[in-house]
C-alpha cells in the first residue's frame, strides 16, 4: 500500500504559484528525497504534507487516508525542522518525549521509547539539558529523535543536515539510511545537496520550476536526467552543456564542436539539424595532448586540484568554456596551454535545446 | 441607653440639672463624654417628634453624597439619632472639596438616582435648577404633611433662605416672590478678616479697617516679619477665588458682576471703580501675598495661617476659625475682624457662600429624602453642632443667640463672634444668578492671574474680560 | 564597552547617582514625611530631623483618622483593597482577552487582521473624558453605574490595547514551527497554544501584565467619575486627606507609601521578566 | 508527469482568529458606543442647564473654535507640552537606559527602583510636587533658595508653570521610557558592536550610525505610548494649576473638563475632545505606519 500519496497539490503566495501539480506515490520503507534548488517549494511540499499549511488544490492520502483537510495533529507523521524547532522551555528529554505525551502514553513507556532513540542517536547524556545547553549537533539530533520516538509510519525530515558542520553532516549522512531503514517508516527528505540526496534516498524526486521534473533511483538519475535542469542540478562541477546540431553522415551522427567533427550515437543520426545540446559531464571527459579520432581542441586555461579530483576549466576554439575532471590529483604535470578533450559517445547526453528534454540515446 | 440614663438626660432638657451636673452625673453613669454628647441631642430628637410620624418611612434606605466638611462631620456624629428617630437607614460617600463638584455633576448629569440627597453651594444650583436636576422645595417645606410642625423654617435666617431662592430667570433677583426654593441653607461662611495676632503685636499694627489701610498693613507685615507674608487670599484658576474676600470688597464698592436691563445682562467688570479696585487688589498680592498665590485654594490660604506662614487672612471667616484650633502652629493666636473694603462704607458687604442640601430629581424617594433634609436642618440638629461640633455658622437666628453657642465661641475664639455681629447684616450673594455664572468666574479668575503675573494690564485686562464675556453672553442668548 | 577607563566608570557613577538622585528625591521624601505628623511636614524651613512617628499608618490602618475635628472614619485599607481588586482583574481579564487576539494577529493573517489590530489600538487614541461623558449616562442605563464590573471594563481601555501590542509583538518573534512540531506530534491546537506558545511568551505576557497593572493602579479619571466611595481605588481615596481643616499631609504621604508597595513588590517579583520581556516583541520591529 | 485534473478545494473559512480576536474586540466596541453618542454630541448646541436651547448645528461648535484664540492656544499648549515631555523624555530615559545597559546585580536593581515614580499615580504625584514646591513648606522652593534663586515661582508664575508641570510629567514617565529602551538596548545583537569595537570606530559614529538606528522601532514604541498619554495629559496640570496661571496650561483635556464639568457645555466639550481625538489619531497612524515599515523591513532582511 502506498503510504504517501500526492495528487497535483498546488500551492501559491502572493509571489507567485509554488507548486504547480505536484504528484509523488512512496511506498512502506522507502525513502525518497525530495530534491531541487532552494526556495524551490521543498519546504512548502512537506509542510503541506504535514497539515500546517493549506493546500490550493490537489489531495494528500497518508496511509490509505484522505488527509487533506485533517488537521496536523490527526495525520501521524514525525518531523524535524531545519532549524530544529526545539521547545525552548522543555528538556531534550521531554522534547522528544512531546510526541508520545500526546497519545496518552504512560510515563513508563515514555522513557523506555525516549531512551531507545535517544541511544541510537548517541544523545543519552543530554537528555536533562535544556536545548540553549546543547550543541548544534545535539540540537539536530534531538529533533530527528522527535520526529522518530512516536515510531511514525511517515517521517518528514526537512534538510536536517543543513545547519550542522561539515563532519556532522558527513557521519549523519552514513548513519541516517541505515537508522531510517530500521525505523520501517516512510521517510520524505528533503534537502538541496544532490550528494545528500543520492546517498539517502531510495529514490529521488527532483523538484524543479513546480513540479516533479523526475522521480527515480539516484544512479537512474545520475546517469539518465529526464531534463537539462535535472542534469544541471546533479554533478560538481556541472554538465558541461554544448549546443549541437547533429549532421547525419553515412558513419552516423556527427556533430561540430570547436571546429572539430565528433561522432554522436547512432540514434543522433534521427535529428539531423535540430538545435539539441550536448550534456557532458566533467568526468566523462577525456584531456590528453595527442590528437585523438573524435577528439575536439581545447584550450586548458585553469588547473584546479581539489582533495580528490583535479577540475580543468577548458574553453573550446568558438570559446565556449566547458569543466572536466579527472580523478586524483597526481597528476602535476598538466599544465595550462593547448589539448585535446574526448569523450564516451554512449554516454553523452543529448537534449533537445527547445523543450530541454533529454533524448534517449540508449537503452 | 439604660432607662436611668435616658431620665437623667430628660432632666438635662427640662432644665433641671446644669451642664455641668449632666456631664459629671454621666461620667458616673459610666457613659463618656462623647457618646454622652449623643444622648444628650437623643433627648432632643425626642422633642422633635412630637406630632409627627417620623416613622412613615421606616426601613427605606438611603444614601447621600457629603462634601469632606466640618458640616457633615457634626452631621455624621449626630445620625444615629435619625435612624433611631426614623427607622430608616442612612449611607453616604464623601469626597473632597476639590473633586467634590465634579463628583455632583457627573452623579446628576447621568440622572443617578445614587443619591437621594446631597450638599451643594447655592451657585451651583444655577446650573443644577434649571437642567431639572434638583427639586423646588418649597413644595415640601409648605406641605405639613411633610414637613414636622416644629420645623420653623422662618428661624433660618432671611438673607439665606433669600439665596437659595431663585426663579431660573438668568439675572432676576434671589428669593423674588416667585422664586423657587432649590436648596436649604445649612451652614456657611462670611468673608471677613482673621489675622495673627502674635504678629500684629510684633510689627505695631492695627487690624486694617479698608482696603488701603489693608495694603500699608500687608506690606508692612510682609517687610518687618522678615518670613510671613502680609495677606492670604485664593488665587486658583477658578470661580473659588472670585466669591470669598475678592468679591466682598468688590460688592463694599458698589460693583456689580453684570448688569440687567430689559432681560438682558452685561459685563460690568470694566468701570472705572472696578479698574481702581482691580488695581488696589492686584498690587496687593504682588507686594505681600505668597509667592505661589495663582495655585493657591481654600486649603494654603488656610494652611499658611496655621502654620503662621501668613499673618493676614481675607477669606471665609470659618477658614480662620478652623485653623484657630485643631493641631494648627497658631491655635490660638488668630483674631477676627469684620472688615468693609471701601473707607466710605458704612459696614462690610461680606459675600456668603452658603452650604445648603439639595434633592435629587431622579432620587426614588423624595419623600424620605426629605425627612432627612428636614431633620439635618432641624434648629435641634444645628443647636447640636453649633454647640458639640464645628457647625459654624449656624443657619438659624435662635442658635445665634444660645448662650452657651455664643459662650463657647467667645471662650475660644476671641472676636469672632463681634466680626461676625459687624458682618451678618450686609452680607448676601453679590453674583447675579444665572447660567453663565462658571464660565464668568472662571475666566475673571484667569484674568486676575494674568495681572497679577503682569503679562497684561489692569485696564486693558478687564476690558478683555468685558468683552469676552459680552460675547459669551451673546452666545448663550442672554446678552 | 568591556573597556572603560577609570574616568569614565567615575563618571558614569556619577551619573547614576545623580538620575537617582532625581527620580529618588521625591520618593524619599514623601517616604519621611509619612513619618511625621502634620504640624512637623509644615514646618519653615522644612528639615530632615524630626522625630517619627508611625501615627499615619496606624490611623490608615486602623481607619481612624484624629484630626482637630475630631476622629473621622477612614476607609484607606477598603480604597486600597478596591485597587488590589480593579487592577489585578482587570490585568487578569484584559490577559484573557487579549493574549489569545494577540496570538490572533501574530500567527494568522486572516482577512481584516490589519484593521481589527489597529481598531484595538486605537482604543489607546480616545481621550478618557470623550469615552466618560456619555458613558456614564450608558452605564446608569444598563445598570453598570457604580459597579465593579462597570470599573473592570472600562479599565479594559487601558489594559488591552497595551497587552495586545507587546504581547503580539512578542508572539511574532516566536518561531512558528516550534509550534508546528508540538501539533505535528499529535496535540491539538489548544494544548500547543496553552502549551508551547503562552509559556513561550511569558516574559513578554509578564512584561506587559505589569504596565498595565500600573496604569490601571494609577488611574484617577474613570474612578473618580464611575466610581462612589466604597468602590473607588486609592488614587481617589487618598484625596480623603484633602479636608476642609487642612491637608493632612503625613496621611497623604503615607497613603502614597502604601499604595506603591504592592506595585513595586510585583515588579520585584517581575523583575527577571521584566526587561526580558519587553526586550522582544513589541517593541521591536 | 501528466497533471491529474483536481478541482480546487474551496477554502475553508478560518473560524479561529476570529473567534480569538472578537472577544477582545466586543469588549471594547461595547465601551466605544458612547464615543459615537460624543461625536453627534458634539455637533449639537447642548449646554445642560440651558436646555431651552439644545439644537443641532451642524459644524457650528467647531467652526467657532476657527476664531477663537483660547482655542489656539490650547492646541499650541497641548502640542508643545508634548513635544517637550515626550523629547525630554526620550532623551533623559535614552541616556539613563544607555548608563544601565550593561546586565550587573546594581544596574537591574536600580532600574527596578526607577520604575518607582512610575508607580506613583501622576493624580498623588502631583499634590506631593504641589507640597514639595510650596514657597514656604516646600523642600524644593527651599533647596533653590539655598541655591541663591529667591523668586522662583514654579508653577505659580506663567513663565516656570510649564517648566514645572513638565518636570513632574519627566519625574513619572521617564522610567516608562528608560525601562522600554533599556530591553531594547540589551536586545540588540552584539557583533556589530563588536566589530565597530575592533576597527577602533569613534563611540558618537557607533551611537549614530548604530545603536541609534537599530534603537529605532523601540523609540517609535516608546514615543507613541507616551504621545497618546501626553496629548491627553489631565492629571498632573489640573491638581497642579487648573489650566492657569492664566491659560498658561490650558491643555484640551484640562479645557474640555472644565467646559463639561464646571460649565456643563457638553456641545463645546465634546467638540473639543473630538478634535483632540482626530490629532491623536492622525499622530498615532504616523508612528504606526512608520513602526510597520520598519518592521516589514526587519523580516524581510529575516
Amino acid at each position: 500500500m502506498a503510504q504517501i500519496e500526492l495528487r497535483s497539490l498546488t500551492k501559491s503566495y502572493k509571489t507567485g504559484k509554488v507548486l504547480k501539480g505536484v504528484s509523488l506515490v512512496a511506498e512502506q520503507g522507502e525513502i525518497v528525497c525530495v530534491f531541487g534548488p532552494s526556495g524551490v517549494g521543498k519546504t512548502v511540499l512537506l509542510r503541506l504534507i504535514a497539515g500546517v499549511e493549506e493546500l490550493d488544490a490537489g489531495a494528500i492520502f497518508l496511509e490509505g487516508r484522505d488527509v487533506t483537510d485533517a488537521p496536523p495533529e490527526t495525520r501521524g507523521v514525525g518531523i524535524a525542522f531545519q532549524n530544529f524547532a526545539l521547545f525552548p522551555h522543555m528538556t531534550a528529554f521531554d522534547n522528544i518525549g512531546s510526541a508520545l505525551t500526546a497519545h496518552g502514553a504512560s510515563a513508563s513507556i515514555i522513557k523506555a521509547k525516549v531512551e531507545k532513540v535517544a541511544a541510537l542517536l548517541k544523545i543519552t547524556h543530554v537528555l536533562s539539558h535544556l536545548p540553549r545547553a546543547l550543541s548544534n549537533g545535539q540540537k539536530q539530533r534531538t529533533a530527528l529523535a522527535r520526529a522518530l520516538a512516536a515510531d511514525p509510519k511517515i517521517v518528514l525530515l526537512d534538510d536536517p543536515l543543513r545547519n550542522v558542520d561539515a563532519k556532522l553532516r558527513y557521519e549523519m549522512r552514513l548513519e541516517l539510511p541505515s537508522l531510517l531503514r530500521a525505523s520501517g517508516a516512510t521517510v520524505l527528505y528533503v534537502t538541496q545537496d544532490y550528494k545528500e540526496a543520492m546517498a539517502i534516498g531510495d529514490r529521488i524526486a527532483v523538484l524543479v520550476d513546480g513540479r516533479f521534473e523526475q522521480i527515480a533511483a539516484p544512479p537512474a538519475i545520475y546517469r539518465g536526467p529526464a531534463s537539462v535542469s535535472v542534469a544541471r542540478l546533479f554533478g560538481d562541477p556541472s554538465i558541461n552543456l554544448i549546443p549541437i546540431k547533429p549532421k547525419a553522415t553515412k558513419d552516423g551522427a556527427v556533430c561540430e564542436i570547436g571546429g572539430a567533427t565528433v561522432s554522436l550515437a547512432e540514434i543522433h543520426a534521427a535529428t539531423p539539424g535540430r538545435s539539441l545540446l550536448l550534456g557532458l559531464r566533467p568526468e566523462s571527459l577525456n584531456v590528453s595532448d595527442q590528437q585523438a579520432p573524435d577528439s575536439f581542441p581545447v584550450e586548458v586555461m585553469a588547473v584546479t586540484p581539489l582533495n580528490e579530483k583535479t577540475v580543468l576549466l577548458l574553453r573550446t576554439h568558438d570559446g565556449q568554456e566547458i569543466f572536466a575532471s579527472e580523478a586524483g590529483v597526481e597528476n602535476e604535470t598538466r599544465q595550462p596551454g593547448p589539448a585535446f578533450a574526448r569523450f564516451d559517445a554512449t554516454r553523452a547526453l543529448v537534449f533537445d535545446e527547445a523543450s530541454g528534454a533529454r533524448i534517449e540515446g540508449r537503452a | 441607653m439604660s432607662e436611668k440614663a435616658k431620665d437623667f438626660f430628660a432632666a438635662f432638657k427640662a432644665g433641671r440639672m446644669s451642664r455641668r451636673e449632666l456631664m459629671s452625673g454621666a461620667g458616673k453613669l459610666g457613659v463618656t463624654a462623647a457618646s454622652a454628647n449623643i444622648m444628650l441631642n437623643a433627648a432632643g430628637t425626642d422633642a422633635m417628634a412630637a406630632d409627627f410620624d417620623w416613622m412613615k418611612f421606616k426601613g427605606n434606605k438611603l444614601h447621600l453624597l457629603l462634601n469632606k466638611h466640618p458640616y457633615a462631620d457634626a452631621m455624621i456624629a449626630d445620625l444615629d439619632n435619625f435612624k433611631k428617630m426614623t427607622g430608616m437607614d442612612v449611607t453616604y460617600d464623601i469626597f473632597p472639596e476639590d473633586v467634590y463638584f465634579d463628583k455632583v455633576t457627573a452623579a446628576l448629569s447621568s440622572k443617578s438616582s445614587q443619591y437621594d440627597a446631597f450638599m451643594t453651594g447655592a451657585y451651583m444650583t444655577w446650573t443644577y435648577g434649571p437642567a431639572g436636576w434638583i427639586e423646588d422645595l418649597n413644595a415640601y417645606i409648605k406641605d405639613p404633611k411633610k414637613t414636622n410642625p416644629n420645623y420653623n423654617w422662618d428661624d433660618v435666617l432671611p438673607g439665606l433662605r433669600a439665596s437659595t431662592a431663585w426663579n431660573g430667570v438668568p439675572g432676576g433677583a434671589l428669593g423674588s416672590a416667585d422664586a423657587k426654593q432649590w436648596c436649604i441653607p445649612w451652614g456657611f461662611e462670611l468673608n471677613s478678616i482673621t489675622y495673627n495676632r502674635k504678629m500684629y503685636d510684633k510689627a505695631k499694627v492695627e487690624p486694617p479697617k479698608n482696603m488701603p489701610e489693608l495694603l500699608d498693613t500687608a506690606a508692612k507685615l510682609t517687610k518687618d516679619l522678615g518670613g510671613p507674608y502680609g495677606i492670604g487670599v485664593r488665587g486658583s484658576r477658578s470661580w473659588a477665588s472670585i466669591h470669598p474676600g475678592f468679591l466682598s470688597g468688590y460688592a463694599n464698592y458698589g460693583q456689580k458682576d453684570l448688569t440687567v436691563e430689559g432681560g438682558k445682562l452685561k459685563a460690568a467688570m470694566n468701570t472705572a471703580e472696578s479698574k481702581a479696585y482691580h488695581k488696589m487688589f492686584v498690587s496687593m498680592i504682588q507686594d505681600s501675598g505668597p509667592k505661589n498665590w495663582s495655585t493657591y485654594t481654600w486649603y494654603q490660604v488656610g494652611t499658611d495661617l496655621g502654620a503662621g506662614a501668613s499673618a493676614t487672612i481675607f477669606d471665609a471667616d470659618i477658614l480662620g476659625y478652623f485653623m484657630n484650633g485643631g493641631d494648627n502652629k497658631e491655635k490660638g493666636n488668630l483674631g477676627f475682624h469684620g472688615f468693609a473694603a471701601n473707607p466710605n462704607a458704612k459696614a462690610p458687604t461680606p459675600n456668603v457662600w452658603i452650604w445648603s442640601l439639595a434633592m435629587n430629581s431622579a432620587g426614588k424617594q423624595k419623600d424620605a429624602a426629605w425627612y432627612f433634609m428636614q431633620w439635618a436642618s432641624s434648629t435641634e440638629h444645628d443647636m447640636f453642632g453649633a454647640r458639640k461640633m464645628d457647625f459654624v455658622n449656624p443657619v438659624r437666628s435662635s442658635v445665634w443667640k444660645d448662650e452657651e453657642f455664643r459662650g463657647r465661641i467667645a471662650k475660644s475664639y476671641p472676636g469672632y463672634v463681634e466680626q461676625y455681629d459687624v458682618s451678618a447684616p450686609g452680607s448676601k450673594i453679590y453674583f447675579t444668578a444665572q447660567p453663565l455664572f462658571f464660565d464668568v468666574t472662571t475666566q475673571w479668575a484667569e484674568t486676575l492671574q494674568k495681572m497679577v503675573a503682569k503679562q497684561v494690564p489692569v485696564d486693558e485686562g478687564l476690558d478683555q474680560l468685558a468683552a469676552s464675556i459680552d460675547k459669551q453672553l451673546k452666545d448663550a442668548g442672554l446678552g | 564597552m568591556e573597556h572603560t577607563s577609570p574616568f569614565e566608570r567615575i563618571i558614569r557613577g556619577v551619573l547614576i547617582a545623580a538620575v537617582l538622585l532625581f527620580f529618588l528625591f521625591p520618593i524619599l521624601w514623601i517616604f519621611l514625611m509619612s513619618f511625621q505628623t502634620n504640624e512637623q511636614v509644615l514646618r519653615i524651613p522644612p528639615s530632615l530631623f524630626f522625630s517619627p512617628t508611625t501615627i499615619n499608618y496606624t490611623s490608615l490602618v486602623t481607619g481612624k483618622l484624629q484630626t482637630a475635628a475630631g476622629s473621622l472614619d477612614l476607609a484607606f485599607m477598603r480604597n486600597l483593597g478596591n485597587s488590589v481588586l480593579l487592577s489585578s482583574v482587570s490585568v487578569a481579564l484584559a490577559l484573557v482577552l487579549g493574549v489569545p487576539a494577540a496570538y490572533a494577529f501574530a500567527r494568522f493573517k486572516f482577512p481584516l487582521s490589519e484593521d481589527i489590530a489597529f481598531t484595538l489600538l486605537s482604543f489607546r487614541f480616545a481621550p478618557p473624558l470623550l469615552v466618560l461623558l456619555p458613558l456614564s449616562l450608558y452605564f446608569q442605563a444598563i445598570g453598570l453605574d457604580d459597579t465593579y464590573i462597570g470599573l473592570i471594563w472600562v479599565y479594559q481601555l487601558i489594559a488591552l490595547p497595551l497587552i495586545l501590542w507587546i504581547v503580539r509583538g512578542y508572539f511574532e518573534d516566536i518561531s512558528p514551527d516550534i509550534e508546528y512540531a508540538y501539533r505535528i506530534a499529535g496535540h491539538s491546537w489548544l494544548q500547543t497554544f496553552t502549551r508551547i506558545a503562552i509559556p513561550l511568551a511569558r516574559p513578554g505576557i509578564a512584561a506587559a501584565g505589569l504596565l498595565a497593572f500600573i496604569f490601571c493602579w494609577n488611574n484617577f479619571v474613570f474612578a473618580l467619575i464611575l466610581a462612589s466611595a466604597d468602590k473607588q481605588p486609592v488614587t481617589v481615596g487618598a484625596l480623603a486627606f484633602v479636608t476642609a481643616s487642612g491637608i493632612q499631609y503625613g496621611q497623604i504621604a503615607a497613603a502614597i507609601v502604601l499604595s506603591v508597595t504592592p506595585t513595586l513588590a510585583l515588579a520585584l517579583f517581575a523583575q527577571r521578566y521584566l526587561v526580558e520581556g519587553l526586550s522582544l516583541g513589541a517593541v521591536k520591529g | 508527469m501528466t497533471d491529474i485534473a483536481v478541482p480546487a478545494r474551496r477554502r475553508r473559512v478560518q473560524l479561529l482568529p476570529y473567534l480569538l480576536s472578537l472577544p477582545a474586540l466586543l469588549v471594547c466596541i461595547g465601551i466605544l458606543v458612547p464615543f459615537v453618542t460624543a461625536a453627534y454630541y458634539s455637533l449639537l448646541r447642548f449646554r445642560l442647564n440651558m436646555p431651552a436651547m439644545k439644537g443641532f448645528i451642524w459644524f457650528g461648535n467647531y467652526q467657532a473654535f476657527l476664531t477663537d484664540s483660547e482655542f489656539w492656544n490650547t492646541v499650541r499648549v497641548s502640542l508643545l507640552y508634548t513635544a517637550l515631555t515626550v523629547g525630554v523624555e526620550l532623551v533623559l530615559g535614552l541616556g539613563i537606559a544607555m548608563l544601565l545597559q550593561k546586565q550587573t546585580r546594581l544596574n537591574n536593581l536600580v532600574s527596578i527602583l526607577l520604575l518607582l515614580p512610575l508607580m506613583t499615580a501622576p493624580a498623588l504625584a502631583a499634590l506631593m510636587w504641589k507640597l514639595m514646591t510650596n514657597p514656604n513648606f516646600g523642600v524644593l522652593s527651599y533647596l533653590v533658595q539655598l541655591m541663591g534663586v529667591h523668586d522662583f515661582k514654579w508653577a505659580s508664575s506663567p513663565n516656570s508653570a510649564l517648566f514645572t508641570v513638565v518636570l513632574v510629567d519627566v519625574w513619572v514617565y521617564t522610567p516608562f521610557i528608560m525601562i522600554l529602551l533599556l530591553a531594547g538596548l540589551r536586545s540588540l545583537p552584539k557583533q556589530p558592536f563588536e566589530a565597530a569595537a575592533l576597527d577602533g570606530v569613534p563611540r558618537r559614529f557607533v551611537f549614530f550610525r548604530i545603536t541609534l538606528p537599530m534603537l529605532t522601532p523601540y523609540i517609535i514604541t516608546a514615543s507613541l505610548f507616551r504621545l497618546l498619554d501626553s496629548i491627553q495629559q489631565f492629571d498632573i496640570i489640573y491638581p497642579m494649576t487648573q489650566g492657569g496661571p492664566g491659560n498658561t496650561l490650558l491643555v484640551f483635556q484640562v479645557r474640555a473638563y472644565l467646559e463639561f464639568y464646571q460649565y456643563t457645555n457638553v456641545g463645546r466639550s465634546t467638540a473639543l475632545l473630538m478634535i483632540l481625538w482626530a490629532i491623536t489619531y492622525a499622530l498615532s497612524n504616523l508612528f504606526i505606519k512608520q513602526w510597520l515599515k520598519l518592521r516589514e523591513r526587519a523580516r524581510g532582511l529575516a
